[in-house]
């Protein structure tokens, strides 16, 4: 199971809500969120998936986020 | 009918029912439509040392509730005669509960009245009704009040644990009423 | 289905703190016990001063401001008001341990029904970062520049210990926000807090580690780890009191 | 129309209060304002209501800002340095235009100072010792009547204009008892409604309650609506009672206690054929401008008497027409003046009021 998805999820990432803090990346157990080398319009280089093929779902980044700004949904069950 | 207006001063040591004596007083006035005011002295020199308070009753409007220059006091241990007596108006009257003041009052412009109100209360059953018996004998010196408006008004004014004590003091005011004694020509 | 967004009991606002500020996530998470325990046409919320006054503009709930401190005492005239309503207090460790003291513990002394989230950060954020009463022995503070001596300033003060002692059959836990287990957690304390209230047993009071990172003077991640080793430690995680019949 | 009484001027205003829809009661004890706080915490279980002693004065107020929120009536009552510490609260029920009703029942200041009667309080009262720009309804009883008309007529006025409404008494006031005839009681379905209330935001828009919005901008917008209704305020509720003043030469002008004590020496002087009058002011906030204004200018005099070293005064000074001469009687401290005090400076004046 290591490494496969827990469940076939869609993350995305708010690029105008994202301060750029990067607790999402801290504590990414796979390492696949990076920072944009962009600004948003409030000057913060906002965070997003740089590899989702590797991301399992486990909503860590979510849980984690202080700005909401991280949305996960089940695409299908099982 | 003749305007009239009296101030009452009612002093003696926390304990004695002062502020009871002064209440039932102005009760009474206010069955018998009049204007009444009753003001206490109160706070920390309400416990223990002497109390006081000011009853107010006129036939007219009542404009300063507090009393400067009484036309009445009823002073029920000695040092209430010794703070009240020289601030009594001209011609006005002094009841004094004889049983705890030994001096004579001084003076010689005043009617003065006495009765043994705690020997007398102690003769009933309780001293804690020397208050009924001075304001018994008030109301026969100075009858602003019927003694009938006053045992009318006592069920109002007795707290709710007194209840108990309405016979007692209502023979209290009837004894006071019999008792009061004008002192004549007393000299110091 | 929907995972993971945004609480229905909550606005779309932005959340208005610093780039790694624990309150977004503190907020969030009594945000999604609401909208579980279905209690948003119930919950009244009070913000008081300090950078917990902001979190009124975060949700979709009836809410109202509060004197420095005083939550606790307005949460009290809204639930002898409304005691069916679900009444809670979002303040900061200043807030509560310092100028509110009296009313914090006055209202868990009475066990009055509310509740009362604290966040500790351990500094006062909104004022620039000066000692709070929660601030680690050695911490830097604008106030103490040299780091909180005890000798001059005494010690931490560990509330939800404190609360504990004082309320008779209340709810009084400590969790933190540093990692995604502890949020879990977090999560789990809020809404026992709530359901004190709801089932009307008594005062519950939540205290949230969290993240100060413009305070400590840190990067966001590295405020992580403080709060693993250097706060954690001083303030261990866990409940303290939990009603009978919880 | 009731039955006539004999009460507190403490128990009247806690009667009048209940009979006005009040079911809150938070306060912290203080002399001489305890019989109020005893009578609530005995009355308001009988009604269904809630008396809570507080932690402190400022929790108190607290609690009161939380209620009133919930949409209640509400009181609290303290003294003098109780009040001070309320001076918080009442500014955030202010800027957050919430109704309630504080009762003053003041003792002698500054700081501690002592139980007896005093008006110490007025600037406090009127001015606000509160931050920001603010004003509080105030209400000066001077008989046992007033200390429930007014505080019936005090929780009226704070619903009407969503502000909070103080009684200004002191020890004397509700200390004393007089007969009093006291005012139907509300029927609390019949209280006004008020929308804004705080009641959990079911199946509709929250509501929200705030001392501090969150721009400058609407910051300045919410000082310009406070500004209007203090104006409205202003225009439409000043109270007062004038005595004696058809053909006075000579005004007294004093409130709550010290008119009473004046009223005797008024009537005194009246009496040997000096042509003196008083103005009482009820509303000590809004001040009653408008007995002054129109006033014939025959008056050039006027004595002001204060239980203070003069406050009043300076709303007497900004009322009275222009070459008016106001002169002050009156001491802080507990002090309190005799009816003989005042006959004697109304005579005074009198002797000089030719050669004014």
């Amino acid at each position: 199971m290591k490494g496969k998805p827990l469940k076939a999820v869609k993350v995305s990432f708010d690029p105008e809500r994202c301060k750029g803090c990067g607790y999402c990346s801290f504590v990414c157990p796979k390492h696949v969120i990076g920072f944009s080398e962009n600004f948003n319009s409030r000057g913060f280089h906002y965070a997003f998936l740089n590899d989702p093929e590797k991301c399992i779902g486990c909503g860590f980044c979510a849980l984690m986020c202080p700005d909401i700004a991280i949305r996960i949904e089940v695409i299908n069950k099982d | 009918m003749r305007e009239w207006k009296e101030k009452i001063v009612m002093a003696g040591f926390g304990g004695q029912g002062i502020m009871l004596m002064g209440k039932l007083l102005a009760y009474a006035g206010m069955f018998e439509g009049r204007n009444v005011t009753w003001l206490p002295s109160y706070g920390p020199e309400m416990r223990g040392g002497t109390a006081n308070c000011m009853v107010i009753i006129s036939t007219g409007r009542i404009a300063s509730p507090y009393i400067v220059e009484p036309s009445s006091i009823i002073v029920m241990n000695q040092p209430s005669l010794d703070k009240f007596e020289k601030a009594v108006k001209s011609n006005g009257l002094i009841l004094v509960n004889s049983s705890m003041v030994n001096r004579a009052v001084e003076r010689r412009d005043l009617k003065v009245f006495k009765v043994a109100a705690s020997e007398l209360a102690e003769d009933l059953g309780s001293v804690h009704v020397a208050n009924m018996v001075a304001l018994g004998a008030y109301v026969k010196v100075k009858p602003i009040v019927k003694i009938e408006s006053l045992e009318k008004s006592l069920s109002s004014v007795l707290p709710v644990y007194r209840r108990d004590m309405l016979k007692l003091n209502r023979r209290a005011l009837k004894l006071g009423f019999r008792e009061a004694l004008e002192v004549e020509g007393e000299t110091s | 289905m929907k995972r993971f967004t945004r609480p229905r009991s909550m606005t779309d606002e932005m959340v208005p703190y610093c780039p790694g500020c624990g309150h977004g996530i503190a907020i969030r998470l009594i945000g999604e016990a609401i909208d579980e325990l279905g209690i948003q046409g119930e919950t009244i919320g009070i913000a008081p001063v300090g950078c917990a006054v902001r979190s009124w503009r975060l949700y979709r709930i009836d809410m109202m401001q509060a004197p420095h401190g005083r939550g606790p005492a307005v949460a009290t005239g809204l639930k002898r008001a409304l005691p069916e309503k679900i009444i809670f207090s979002y303040q900061g460790d200043g807030d509560s341990a310092a100028i509110g003291l009296a009313e914090l513990i006055h209202a868990a002394l009475r066990c009055e029904k509310i509740t009362v989230f604290m966040v500790n950060n351990a500094i006062y954020g909104a004022t620039g970062g000066q000692m709070a009463p929660t601030t680690l022995i050695g911490q830097y503070s604008t106030s103490y520049p040299e780091g909180r001596d005890p000798g001059l300033v005494g010690y931490p003060v560990k509330m939800a210990e404190l609360i504990a002692n004082v309320s008779r059959n209340s709810y009084s836990a400590r969790v933190a926000v540093n990692n995604a287990k502890n949020v879990l957690s977090a999560k789990k304390a809020i809404v026992k807090a709530f359901r004190t209230q709801l089932n009307k047993l008594g005062f519950s009071f939540v205290e949230i580690l969290s993240p100060c990172p413009t305070g400590w003077k840190m990067t966001p991640v590295e405020s992580l780890n403080w709060i693993e080793k250097e706060m954690i430690p001083e303030y261990p995680l866990g409940e303290y009191s939990t009603p009978k019949n919880l | 129309m009731g039955e006539k009484l004999l009460m507190t001027g403490n128990e009247a205003c806690g009667e009048a209060a209940i009979r006005a829809g009040c079911r809150f009661f938070f306060a912290y004890p203080i002399t001489p304002q305890n019989e109020l706080l005893e009578y609530m915490a005995r009355r308001l279980p009988e009604v269904n209501g809630v008396f809570l002693q507080s932690e402190s004065e400022l929790a108190a107020i607290s609690m009161v800002y939380g209620a009133s929120a919930a949409g209640k009536r509400v009181m609290t009552a303290s003294s003098a340095c109780g009040i001070a510490l309320m001076q918080e609260g009442i500014s955030y029920l202010a800027a957050s235009q919430l109704p309630c009703v504080i009762v003053d029942v003041t003792r002698a200041g500054p700081g501690l100072g002592r139980i007896a009667p005093s008006q110490s309080d007025y600037r406090q009262a009127t001015r606000g010792g509160g931050d920001g720009d603010y004003n509080v309804i105030v209400l000066g009883p001077a008989s046992v009547q007033e200390m429930a008309d007014l505080t019936f007529l005090a929780f009226d006025l704070a619903d009407k204009y969503r502000n909070p409404v103080m009684i200004l008494a002191d020890g004397m006031l509700g200390q004393m008892m007089e007969p009093v005839i006291l005012p139907d009681p509300l029927n609390l379905d019949k209280l006004p409604m008020k929308p804004w209330a705080l009641t959990g935001a079911k199946n509709r828009r929250r509501n929200l309650i705030l001392a501090a919005p969150y721009t400058d901008e609407e910051l300045i917008a919410l000082n310009e609506e406070l500004n209007r209704k203090y104006r409205a305020i202003k225009a439409r509720e000043q109270l007062w009672e004038n005595i004696y003043m058809e053909d006075a030469e000579i005004v007294v002008v004093a409130f709550g206690t010290s008119s009473r004590i004046a009223t005797e020496a008024v009537e005194n002087a009246r009496r040997e054929g000096i042509k003196v009058g008083m103005i009482r002011p009820v509303s000590l906030w809004p001040f009653p401008e408008k007995a002054f204004k129109g006033m014939d200018t025959s008056v050039k005099v006027y004595l002001v008497v204060e239980m203070n070293n003069g406050q009043m005064i300076e709303d007497v000074l900004l009322s009275v027409p222009d070459k008016s001469i106001v002169y002050h009687v009156g001491k802080g401290g507990g002090w309190r003046p005799t009816p003989r005090l005042i006959y004697e400076e109304i005579i005074k004046l009198w002797r000089r009021r030719l050669t004014i």
